[in-house]
């Protein structure tokens, strides 16, 4: 560990933001204790920290979302309490939050939401033009060097797909160049090219002098951009290190126990019993029909860009959508499964992709989140029994480690990654004989993400079928056993992890996409 | 458990808010209790209690189906006309069709769930918000009723259109779901409590309660855990224009005729009762038990301040003021938002 | 219109049906050519006085070549003022204002009299009835009527309660004449409750359930509107104080009957008119003055005194045998003519 | 550049669909028009035409101030009450108080602002959800406004308790508010025209229109843009007040008398105008020109239905089955969410 703060005398210079004594607390739940640091301009912090460490907490502390802190904070050398995410911003405080529906107005067109911090200005002309909405919107979409049609700025931003809602949200803390830029968790919905993209204007931001605070349970992302890492462990600064970055000592300082970060899953799993087929299936309106056979005993990970048809493999098989051509199968007999419910009574299940629109009940416990799915077998005669809920709910915390106060605790106040794990967590609870994972790892920390894909060999080992759908190649050579890239609908690669490598998975994922694309894999 | 796992120590002042928020409606209802009790002789007599309930049943009943839909997420506005409706019916079908009581419960329940399943077709297959639903299948049933009698209230001995006399009357084992008792509880307020109790243990111990209260939290996340979630809310709907007709036919037996205006005022209080019902007790949900306690509100302020002497309009503004009272209590002292969720006015588009 | 061809339930057209009134004589100008259109604006058509009410005009309507455009304001009182604007702005050959405020309705009456409309009132009270025709039934005679009989039966100085409304013109009325009685007659008010509602027979009931709790010893109940008459009624019987609490009502109907004529029923009086066959006589009213064989400005219907057993040494358990039993009901030698004899009843 | 783009590949059967959920509502009104004016002569008078609009600009006006309370995500449920409210203390003010019409208006809107304010309070302050703390302020003020008048209509030359006659009365430029006009057009009907338009140019071409809609479509987001969130929504419901208190103004106008019953009626169709307005044009949020449509469709119902000859009843259930064919179009036929995919390659590579 090494202590920054040796510069600290001169840290009154302009443009430098620091943190001494900061705590914050739910109630008389303290989640956060005693945070000092510094940020220095043209600098790239990296916060990191499992699940539930508080680094949510501090970044809503320090960016005005929640003014009921305790401790001081400066910018610039000058003490300031911030009381509002306005006042934050005139400071030049400005923060791109965890939930990305936290940052789309539905209703409101896609040039509104892109320009939605000028409705809070009094400055601002009170007649709103449509041209001049769309001017400064294709203005703020210029910093991440997109350009969008009129007929999409135009459009209801309700309908905009979780990656592309990301990109607005993104754009819109870039406009009015703030002197600190917290991002929490940005990647987590977007694809690889398009954190890619992310990083060069992060790094054009760094050189003009921006301080950045960079939020994410993606170490590679981290090797390549940040300049310091600072650990939370439990709401405490735990380390704060400068490059070249240890990941050893680094990973324990956040999981308070030794931990590795490539993980070696060993020789690929074979399975041979087809638990289910997809028949001549069409994915999207204008692709081919494609066919996939899916085994017991292997975790299978589809690869592929938003778009690609993968939430429609797993829509299909979960009893969501019925697919626009061909069949299914199951343990080989045709399967239609009209709704979810045939599709669970036959041992399908879907962790859906957007967990807060799709997994979570808002306001319940988490128990009563976690037994959802399963009532009929939480109870006895259609009386639900206390007893089997609270096993199946304290299974799936410890398995997956949650943080939480318990079974009873609301399922709003935990943090984004546990919440995550609770769905999770539930859905495999079931001892499923097809378990559908889709974009499961949408910020869960390096723990956790261990603990599910171990869960998945077992699940895979006691003779199921795992299915992994994701757009992270990291994630899935983590995961799977054998790997199928999806692009446009279509089957581009199927082969054991063991028999390819990542160039050429990277290239059939990418090279059909991008085929003049210069730029290279990912991190 | 993990080691990891957060403690939860709640500080003492949270318990306090707690327990205010939690009892706070409650209190209300005891003082307000204990005051008549003590102000008021007549107000403590087994006779009056019991008189109480059995004027307010109707209302909670309505406010019980109010509630169920709800639970779902959805509200019901309907729920005075059916009421209305059941009364005319009930009147037509025994009176004109010469029918006994038994055969006029069950067309009236018959017609319950009818509505309860236009209510439902409306929202669930034609995807009209709850709100604009139900009102529309109120102004359609309201209309319906009264060209079915003629805008005319059905009494016994009526002159029907071809001169002759109507044949048949309100008959006494109808009558008896008003006039009768079990000891010394009036059938009204027996049916009351069967239901309330019923109620909640569907909703809070089975598990399709549970599956109501998923499909009102989140239909997406309901949906894909396997609930029949439009199924559910027909179940819902079906069940709100049942109990809204039970609350009919407890009125036309204490009317005795055809009453054309009966039911017009239930939905304003059906409504109040069944939001105040969440509140209550802290839940934070539609619940039974709220529900009917929120009537007895209700039912206790009218008998009391008409005991006090006040004129109708001062008993409004005491029914809004202890309202009040009540609400900040269950709101605006407790710590946590309670959703209510009454009604979508938008499209899901 | 069409509301005639429903109205067959009423007692007024079945009376019509059963004792068909014949005319003697041609219809005179202007009802021998082309409908008379007339405007009827009714401040409320709800309820079986006023069902029944409008069914009585719309027969005679009929009878005598008038096309009866009628207008329900549902007792808003805004939108009856509207009414009768666009009634005067679709400027027909007469208009019948039925009830109203007196304040809302004046100027626009007095419009239409500007305009050359021919305009009659029923029930409403004008500042100013300058060539306008004056028809009402008497809420004073009536309350005063039943009122009488309350004395009579209870003597002075007795405990009595009322159940009434203010705000509503009748009512107001009515308690005038109440008050009066009360003092000239040394009554003791244990109490006053009552409202108006979009449900008054129900919503009456808890409130006076709760008055005859505290009160149980009460004598007599004035509750001077059928539908509140109704509503306490059924609390008295609730209480099972039929026996010692005699209830007096106002207006009839079958309804009404119904509940007067039951076992043991309370209800022992009411002062009624028949409202069918008011609504004729108002129609027959516009008639004669249209035809120029009206000499008043103002004709009064009146009212009688109907008790239980009245009823019961009768056998009169609906409106139609209770005109048989009470002919000066059918107003039959009230507004008439050789060529328009009363047909609602 | 986004090549997959579903908006633009719409195909014709949807862009059908969407004109019909456009339009289907408007189609209605207008097939509902010329039906009447083809059957009715006395319907097709330009009289008639700006007499329809006189009579609904009250329920309009009332329609406009619950859209207003729908844009932050709320209701209310008091402008029938507020309406009344302002009735009886125009009255009260002219009659009793011997003032003119000019200080009976500003009085009038003082109040419907300071009852608006009390909402706001109710709702952003005591966190009491939107529907329960309307009901209430209902409640207690329907109850004021009776204990004021002592639950009396007020009325020039009426007896005061001190048996003196009251001083005042309606003036003529209190009464012009009803029965003035500018050329043919009546002052209602062009209050109303004013407010609409008012309203339109503030929520669909200002700033602050937007930021109320933000508020109600997602308050979070609306925080963290650093949009007053409290602030909009005291705004909207004092806004929703001062409306209220307008509709009460041309009541009084045209009542001419401070009728207690005044305003009892206009509540539900002042909500469902709103909520109508919410899905004619297609637009799916509330919205200015779609209220005072929706409005314009109940007028016209009413007045075809009567020169029909329709008993009041049969217009209940008239009113019920248009307004479900409209809303048939607007929800029915409209297609599911629609996916926007704006672009998730980016273009400059
Ligand atoms: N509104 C709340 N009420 C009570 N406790 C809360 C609330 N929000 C967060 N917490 C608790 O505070 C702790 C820190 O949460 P925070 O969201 O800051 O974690 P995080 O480090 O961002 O985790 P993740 O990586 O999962 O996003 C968690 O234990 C969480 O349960
Ligand atoms: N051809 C298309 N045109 C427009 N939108 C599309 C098309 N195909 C898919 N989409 C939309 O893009 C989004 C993602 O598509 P899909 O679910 O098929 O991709 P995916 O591979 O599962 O991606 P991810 O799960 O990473 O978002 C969905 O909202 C989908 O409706
Ligand atoms: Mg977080
Ligand atoms: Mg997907």
């Amino acid at each position: 560990m090494t202590s920054p703060s040796l510069n600290a005398l001169e840290g009154h210079g302009a443009g430098v933001v620091s943190l001494a004594g900061v705590s914050v607390a739910y109630g008389s739940n303290v989640v956060l204790t005693d945070v000092s640091l510094e940020f220095r301009p043209g600098e790239i912090v990296a916060l990191l920290g499992a699940n539930g460490a508080g680094k949510s907490t501090l970044i809503k502390a320090l960016s005005g979302a929640n003014p009921r802190y305790s401790g001081e904070i400066r910018i610039g050398g000058d003490a300031v309490q911030l009381t509002s995410p306005v006042q934050a911003r005139r400071l030049g405080v400005s923060a791109v939050h965890q939930k990305v529906a936290d940052g789309i107005v539905p209703g409101l067109s896609v040039a509104e939401n892109l320009t939605l911090d000028d409705l809070a200005q009094a400055s601002r002309r009170p007649l709103r033009s449509r041209g001049s909405a769309f001017t400064d919107a294709r203005a703020a979409l210029e910093t991440l060097g997109l350009s969008w049609s009129d007929l999409v700025l135009g459009s209801d931003a309700a309908g905009l797909a979780i990656s592309d809602a990301q990109l607005v949200v993104l754009a819109r803390a870039l406009r009015g160049t703030p002197q600190l830029l917290i991002l929490d968790e940005p990647t987590s919905a977007l694809t690889a090219a398009e954190a890619e993209r992310l990083f060069e204007v992060l790094r054009a931001l760094r050189a003009k002098g921006l301080s950045i605070i960079y939020v994410s349970h993606r170490f590679g992302e981290i090797e390549a951009l940040a300049d310091r890492v600072v650990v939370l462990r439990d709401g405490r600064v735990q380390s704060d290190s400068a490059r070249p970055f240890e990941w050893h000592g680094i990973l324990h300082d956040m999981l308070g126990r030794a931990a590795e970060l490539s993980h070696d899953r060993g020789a690929a799993q074979r399975g041979h019993e087809v638990v289910a087929t997809l028949d001549g299936v069409t994915l999207l309106p204008e692709s081919e029909p494609v066919s996939l056979e899916i085994r017991a005993g292997e975790v299978l990970g589809v690869l592929g860009l938003i778009g690609a048809g993968k939430t429609e493999i797993a829509e299909a098989l979960a009893g969501l959508a019925t697919p626009l051509g061909g069949s299914l199968t199951l343990a080989g007999a045709p399967y239609f499964p009209k709704r979810p419910g045939h599709a669970i009574d036959a041992g399908v299940v879907l962790v859906p992709e957007d967990r807060q629109r799709q997994g979570i009940l808002p306001g319940w416990s988490v128990q009563q989140n976690v037994t959802v799915p399963f009532l009929r077998s939480s109870s006895v005669g259609g009386l639900l029994t206390k007893r089997l809920e609270r096993s199946r709910a304290e299974d799936v915390i410890d398995t997956l480690s949650v943080v939480t106060t318990g079974p009873d605790e609301s399922i709003d106040d935990l943090s984004g990654g546990n919440q995550q794990k609770v769905v999770v967590g539930r859905w495999l609870s079931a001892g499923p004989r097809l378990a559908l994972l889709d974009e499961p790892f949408r910020g869960v920390d390096i723990a956790a993400r261990r603990e599910i894909g171990t869960r998945l060999a077992e699940i895979a080992a006691g003779g199921a079928a795992a299915v992994v759908l994701s757009s992270d190649v990291d994630e899935i050579f983590e995961v799977a056993d054998r790997i199928v890239v999806l692009v446009a609908g279509r089957i581009e690669l199927d082969r054991y992890a063991d028999e390819t490598d990542r160039a050429s998975v990277i290239g059939a994922f990418l090279g059909a996409a991008h085929p003049s694309s210069p730029e290279g894999a990912p991190a | 458990m993990s080691a990891r796992n957060r403690i939860s120590a709640s500080k003492t002042s949270e318990r306090v808010a707690a327990v205010v928020v939690k009892w706070g409606f409650v209190a209300v209802t005891v003082a307000l209790i204990l005051f008549f009790v003590i102000t008021e002789p007549s107000f403590r007599t087994p006779e009056n209690f019991f008189g109480m309930l059995k004027f307010i049943a109707p209302t909670a009943i309505a406010g019980l189906g109010v509630m169920l839909a709800m639970t779902v997420g959805g509200i019901d506005l309907s729920v005075g006309a059916s009421a209305g409706f059941a009364v005319s019916i009930a009147a037509w079908t025994m009176v004109i069709g010469n029918q006994v009581g038994g055969v006029a419960v069950s067309v009236v329940l018959v017609c319950g769930l009818l509505i309860g399943a236009l209510n439902a077709f409306l929202i669930v297959v034609a995807r009209i918000p709850d709100l604009l639903a139900t009102l529309t299948t109120m102004f359609v049933i309201v209309g319906l009723k009264l060209i079915i009698v003629d805008g005319k209230s059905i009494s016994s001995q009526m002159t029907l259109s071809n001169g002759t006399t109507a044949p048949g009357r309100f008959t006494a084992d109808f009558l008896w779901l008003d006039r009768g008792s079990i000891g010394p509880v009036p059938v009204p307020v027996i049916i009351l409590v069967v239901i309330t109790v019923l109620l909640w243990f569907l909703l809070e111990r089975t598990r399709w309660g549970r599956a109501l209260f998923a499909v009102g939290a989140n239909p997406e996340a309901a949906r894909l855990a396997g609930i029949r979630v439009q199924w559910y809310r027909t179940i819902a709907y079906m069940g709100c224009g049942l109990l809204a007709s039970v609350a009919g036919l407890l009125l036309a037996a204490r009317i005795g005729q055809g009453d054309v205006s009966a039911g017009n005022s239930l939905l304003l209080d059906a409504v109040a009762v069944a939001l105040v019902g969440v509140s209550v007790l802290g839940i934070g949900r539609p619940n039974a038990w709220g529900t009917a306690l929120g009537a007895v509100l209700i039912a206790v302020m009218v008998t009391g301040f008409t005991m006090l002497g006040l004129p109708y309009y001062a008993q409004d503004f005491g029914k809004g003021i202890v309202l009040l009272i009540a609400l900040l209590f269950s709101f605006t002292f407790s710590r946590r938002r309670t959703v209510v969720t009454a009604g979508s006015t938008t499209s899901a588009s | 219109v069409t509301g005639c061809a429903q109205s067959s339930g009423t007692p007024a057209a079945t009376s019509g049906a059963s004792t068909a009134p014949t005319a003697s004589a041609e219809l005179p100008a202007p009802f021998d050519g082309d409908p008379v259109t007339v405007a009827l604006v009714r401040q409320s058509g709800a309820g079986d006085y006023f069902e029944a009410w409008g069914a009585g005009a719309e027969a005679q309507a009929s009878f005598a070549n008038i096309d009866l455009q009628v207008t329900d304001a549902r007792n808003d009182n805004a939108k009856h003022a509207s009414d009768l604007e666009q009634a005067i702005a679709a400027k027909p050959d007469a208009i019948i204002v039925d009830h109203g405020q007196t304040d809302t309705i004046q100027p626009l009456v007095t419009k239409a009299v500007e305009a050359g409309i021919p305009v009659v009132i029923y029930d409403l009270a004008l500042t100013d009835s300058e060539g306008v025709i004056v028809t009402a039934q008497s809420d004073k005679s009536m309350a005063e009527g039943v009122l009488e009989q309350l004395i009579a039966d209870v003597g002075e100085g007795a405990k009595v309660g009322y159940v009434s409304a203010t705000g509503f013109a009748p009512l107001d009325r009515r308690a005038e004449v109440w008050d009066q009685v009360v003092a000239d007659n040394g009554l003791d008010v244990v109490f006053s409750t009552g409202e108006v509602s979009d449900s008054t027979a129900s919503d009456n009931v808890p409130l006076v359930d709760a008055a005859l709790k505290q009160n149980p010893d009460v004598e007599a109940i004035f509750a001077p509107y059928d539908e509140i008459t109704k509503g306490t009624v059924l609390a008295v019987q609730q209480n099972n104080l039929q026996d010692k609490v005699k209830v007096y009502g106002i207006d009839i109907s079958n309804a009404d009957l119904e509940v007067m004529n039951a076992e043991g029923s309370p209800w022992v009086a009411t002062s009624a008119t028949d409202p069918a066959a008011v609504g004729a006589a108002v129609v027959r009213t516009l008639a004669l003055s249209l035809a120029g064989e009206l000499d008043e400005t103002e004709v009064l219907f009146p009212a009688i005194t109907i008790t239980q057993e009245f009823l019961a040494e009768n056998e009169v358990t609906n409106v139609t045998e209770l005109r048989a039993a009470e002919p000066s009901l059918e107003l039959s030698d009230v507004v008439v003519a050789d060529w328009l004899p009363a047909v609602s009843g």
